[in-house]
């Protein structure tokens, strides 16, 4: 029996499941996976973390450098997101530069700390016009088995909030924390007809028709929004979706609030 | 630079004149191209914008081909010439995003298991960029491809709603989209109403969200019709309904 | 009968043809296709140009913007050719970066303009070895049947002509229409043995032995030659080809100065 | 910027306290990774290496396969926040030399002809570097093999001898190896003592390279105790020397 | 920076008191290489260029295959030292151009229809470069070609030919090339006195033109009558005409 | 009999030769092909050299120009390195970027001179922080018939040592000689088991299981040590490859030293 064929009973065995609201590792349809987050595992780095989300394990390390600004925000920071989905952590990345799912990846990340305003950028300007910081967000991804894109936001925001501005090491005075002035946590749902399941693992990503994205910010408003694959959804289906999105990013963030406002925080290696 | 206005939504109106549910004119054209297979040109507002289908045709090289249906690709280019600063030619991470969500919007009705190991290339070149460009590559990709007779279970037509001054409206101008609080493209399969592309960039409420989907959703049903007649002025003998 | 087959017997016939004079598409052998030239069609650029010759489509757009000039002429304006051969506009253009007979065609088109002082580039000095003005005239294929050498150089004079250097986005006053000293006009023509056939299509690019492209100034001077493809030339043909392109190049200039000079200049839409 | 120390060797001993003939405290996870077919992680001192292993599996292009024996890959990446100034992704030079005398040490072990027309690749990320990353790349490449079951002569143990203020000492630190007169890595075949790996950068007069040698075999052993023991902590009950 | 000189012909003479159709020396050496299947080394004026040619051999990859004949690559390669300012190494966009025109005047010539399915390949380095490096580096290649037992219809041989001053001079100096009015490289098949190459950079009348051409042509007799020399002196015992 | 086989059967020659101490060109184990060195081959260049082992043989030119000094050696000029694997000499190379082999080849060139202090780099500062000489090495090879490493090591030098640092066309006063303060010898010997070869010529190179680059520098000491290839050498072979080598490197020095004494130096043509 041939691959293709292996691969076609599987996912109809996953949809019979999905239409009695069961999923193949056992959870409930807007149920996590067991999550870990642990920060300032990088010491050379300004800010990281560590984010498990089940065997999906990705690292996240924010460096910090002084830059030239755009021409037209003379006085922001810059922020840079970019994702290395090496081929430690799957056998289906190649080494290369990023491809269009990096890219996706990193572009999304980007837009939820960017469009919640997480990060004060005018408090990055050191000379108007000539001097800004620059921040690196690098998500590096070390074992895929599923749901990247949630694992990658939350370590990013992670990393920020314990990111301390490299002041000393340029010349400006004392280390000082980046201001975070808000939140965005990322909820990814996938569609298996019937039933919207929440933190899809790798083989539900690749069985199901579309995965959403929800990008929500510490008062519940949306900090951007991304649908992948070739599914349709219908208006329903996506309100639905909204709710359950919204419900899970409280929960999240109050489980990354826990980690990064205790004494987790120090904790070294990854 | 253009600079910031004051206020983006004077008296009711938006600073072009247009009503918040308003789109701008949109001009379609058929199949201008001759070599490609199928082609579209769509102006909407300033943007101009040319599609063009080739396919189903062999896939190279070899080991992309799929047994069982086309592969499809889509390749969303800015022309040099298209943007106030000239951009660099070749794709940047903006423009392999956007292929990436707009490929998969068409391949959600795109028959697919008909074209065994062939693919179906789509190309759009944004000859001239004002805001709201990835829905017109769409609309004109859309359109393109039936132009090319590519079966298809519906046409894609997308639409973007966004929010100035705290209200949302249609369709956004460049103005409106540089120093707006959110931009949020959509397509529809307009026969089913079910939506194939979905971005959001900005912050909105949870009910801002629910209208806006509406608006863009409208939006979008306009534009079908409009693709609808532009197909219909070329083979319009054909189907009557 | 396979493709190579038909492909030599099609040969043939085009060449039998070419004995008695006579072309696939009934056009006299010094007679162009239908030339349709727009300007002012991308008001996103500082100049614009669409040319048609036959189903040959280009679109050239004209951007400018200040930059460093090169350290052996501090005074003199920078001018780059690039043309795109993108995949749209023909089932044998891949994408990527531009390949040999891309460079080839910017290089020629680019010449033209460079060797017949098409633009005072000492006028475009802004300061002497700190900023002058960088012209970038792009040329975007749309639909390739065949003679893009000519299509793409038409439409770079007539984008340059229709340019306005953008003083004012840079702060240097009002805007002023780009100087031109001179009309460089190339003019291809194809080799079939016993006849030169002028502006050939696809087909018969694909199957003549050579081509050449001269390109004449304002004074019937030469201002570049280009011989492309792996045929010979004798003597006497290269003179005959002289005579019939200077003869197509002034019908050529006469036809631009009619469009540039008239009322189409303001037309929009491509 | 560091500052150089005026002195690397103070009152015999080194600025970290260690004795001339000291390792950095090392410490080895196997197996850390899920989708690898092996893995390892290893810190020593600061360095921080995640070392995974595919394999034996497909060989793609084909072309690359060769018919009597499998192909080794080995890929020894730095992570952009690995470093005090961020390291722009993607293989540099240096990068490149180092995998390529990497896989040819693991190839010196490797029993590739019982895997013909396959490959084994060998993925190593510098998640922190330290001075020394190239013998902790080395050291967890070697776990993650055994650790993926790929049958070896032996295991591969890798340790670097230097030279600051004219003393040779063992295991450079970050101060060392900036500041030092020579950088010396090793690896040896621990259960035979040959040499697989073997690079020097900066001077030593013969006679010093001898000892320089000496110390870094004596090592490699020291390390390859704790891999046998990280690999027993796992594996421990099957086999028991 | 050389200083534009005021005038590049000064009684009737050129500032290297060459005559107006005086070649520079040429030095030709065959077979220089022991690797390649034939080479040559040119030095022409200044320009020091060596060319080798492998093939026929297989092509790789395979899909670069014609079934009726052998393709026939060219590549025109500076080395970084070869110009006054380090030239970075690899392919620039004249480089690229040059070797594509410089491919199919060799072409013209290649009896391709004897070796289907091969490849001939033809690599050209310019070591010191000096004004007129294409059409060194095409005479180099046609007799490495020639070395090589690459049978051809005829041997190719160029020239340029230049103004400067408002006249005709036969192979351009550098200070001619960078100060002159128009620069115009020729190959012609000696044999049958056909022209297999023709550029033409700056500008010229009619009337010049044609007179260049023949200029350009007599050079190139000249060419020829040096190449058949230096083969003779390998192969001489062979044929002798 | 196929390919494989024979490389088969020729490999197990070699070796049998190699237990008798004989090598298929006729060599002892410690002798070296032919040496020739040539300087001032390329007068673009501010240093040159063209060297022959056998039928081996590289270019070697040395370019210098001012350029901005690295942060953390302010007052130190810089040395590039690169080397050009052209397809011209050999069937195994091809058109590219420098591969893993050119790479390492570059890398232990650079090293042998760098960590010799061959060059006195605090001598090549123009006016610290700002501007220094920077030094590019580019060795391109020609004809390819094994031990590249030697022959462009010994190229390098020999191009450094007969290098004018181009003062006057950067407008600081007249051309002066590059100062050497060492003279780095790269000695390249293969394993074949029981015996060591000094100077593998290519087969020799495909056959061998490792080899060995050991770089001495004026007084003997390392400047550099790379092992190459799969094999494993025990202690006592490394302590042989060590004498072996270090007598060859005085052998080769002396050579080299005759030659940049010598009238040799103004030859001209490669």
């Amino acid at each position: 029996m041939n691959d293709k064929i292996i691969a076609e009973i599987r996912k109809d065995y996953i949809y019979n499941l999905a239409r009695r609201g069961e999923r193949i590792d056992g959870r409930r349809a807007d149920e996590y996976r067991d999550i870990k987050i642990k920060t300032d595992v990088i010491q050379k780095a300004e800010g990281s973390a560590e984010v498990m989300i089940g065997n999906t394990r990705v690292l996240v390390g924010v460096k910090m450098q002084p830059g030239e600004p755009f021409s037209d925000t003379p006085n922001m920071g810059i922020i840079i997101t970019n994702v290395e989905q090496v081929p430690l952590a799957s056998p289906s990345f190649e080494p290369g530069p990023p491809d269009e799912n990096a890219i996706e990846l990193a572009r999304v990340v980007d837009r939820g700390i960017r469009e919640s305003n997480a990060v004060d950028l005018e408090s990055l300007c050191i000379k108007e016009g000539e001097e800004v910081w620059m921040i690196f967000i690098d998500v590096h991804v070390l074992d895929h088995d599923g749901n990247l894109t949630d694992a990658s936001a939350l370590g990013a925001i992670a990393a920020l909030m314990t990111t301390k501005i490299p002041n000393e090491r340029f010349g400006y005075g004392e280390d000082t924390p980046l201001k975070i002035q808000n939140i965005p946590i990322a909820v990814t749902t996938a569609d298996f007809g019937t039933q919207i399941f929440v933190d899809p693992n790798l083989e539900e990503e690749h069985i199901c028709s579309s995965k959403v994205t929800m990008i929500f910010g510490s008062s519940g408003e949306f900090a951007g929004i991304q649908k992948t694959g070739s599914g349709r959804l219908n208006v329903e289906k996506i309100y639905n979706i909204v709710e359950i999105s919204s419900k899970k990013a409280e929960e999240l963030r109050e489980k990354l609030l826990g980690v990064i406002g205790n004494g987790d925080k120090k904790e070294k290696g990854i | 630079m253009l600079q910031k206005p004051e206020r983006l939504i004077v008296d009711g109106k938006r600073l072009d004149g247009r009503a918040f549910d308003e789109l701008r004119p949109v001009k379609i054209v058929v199949g201008p191209l001759h070599r490609a297979d199928g082609s579209c040109y769509i102006e909407h507002g300033k943007n101009k914008v040319m599609a063009a289908v080739y396919g189903p045709r062999e896939v190279h090289p070899k080991h992309l081909q799929e047994v069982t249906h086309a592969i499809v690709r889509y390749r969303y280019n800015m022309a040099p010439f298209s943007v106030e600063d000239r951009k660099r030619p070749g794709p940047d991470r903006r423009s392999i995003e956007i292929s990436k969500v707009s490929r998969e919007a068409l391949e959600s009705v795109i028959l697919k298991e008909y074209f065994p190991r062939s693919t179906i290339d789509i190309f759009v070149e944004i000859l001239q960029a004002d805001a709201g460009t990835r829905v017109a590559a769409l609309n004109a990709a859309s359109v393109a491809l039936a132009d090319a007779g590519i079966p298809m279970k519906g046409l894609v037509s997308a639409c973007s709603v966004g929010k100035v001054d705290d209200t949302l409206v249609l369709d956004l101008s460049k103005e409106e989209d540089n120093y707006g609080q959110a931009d949020m493209p959509v397509a529809i399969v307009a026969n089913t109403g079910e939506i194939a592309f979905l971005q959001m960039d900005g912050h909105m409420t949870q009910e801002e969200f629910r209208k806006a989907l509406e608006m863009a959703i409208d939006g979008c049903k306009q534009i079908y019709k409009l693709q609808r007649e532009a197909l219909l002025a070329k083979y319009g003998g054909l189907e009557n309904e």
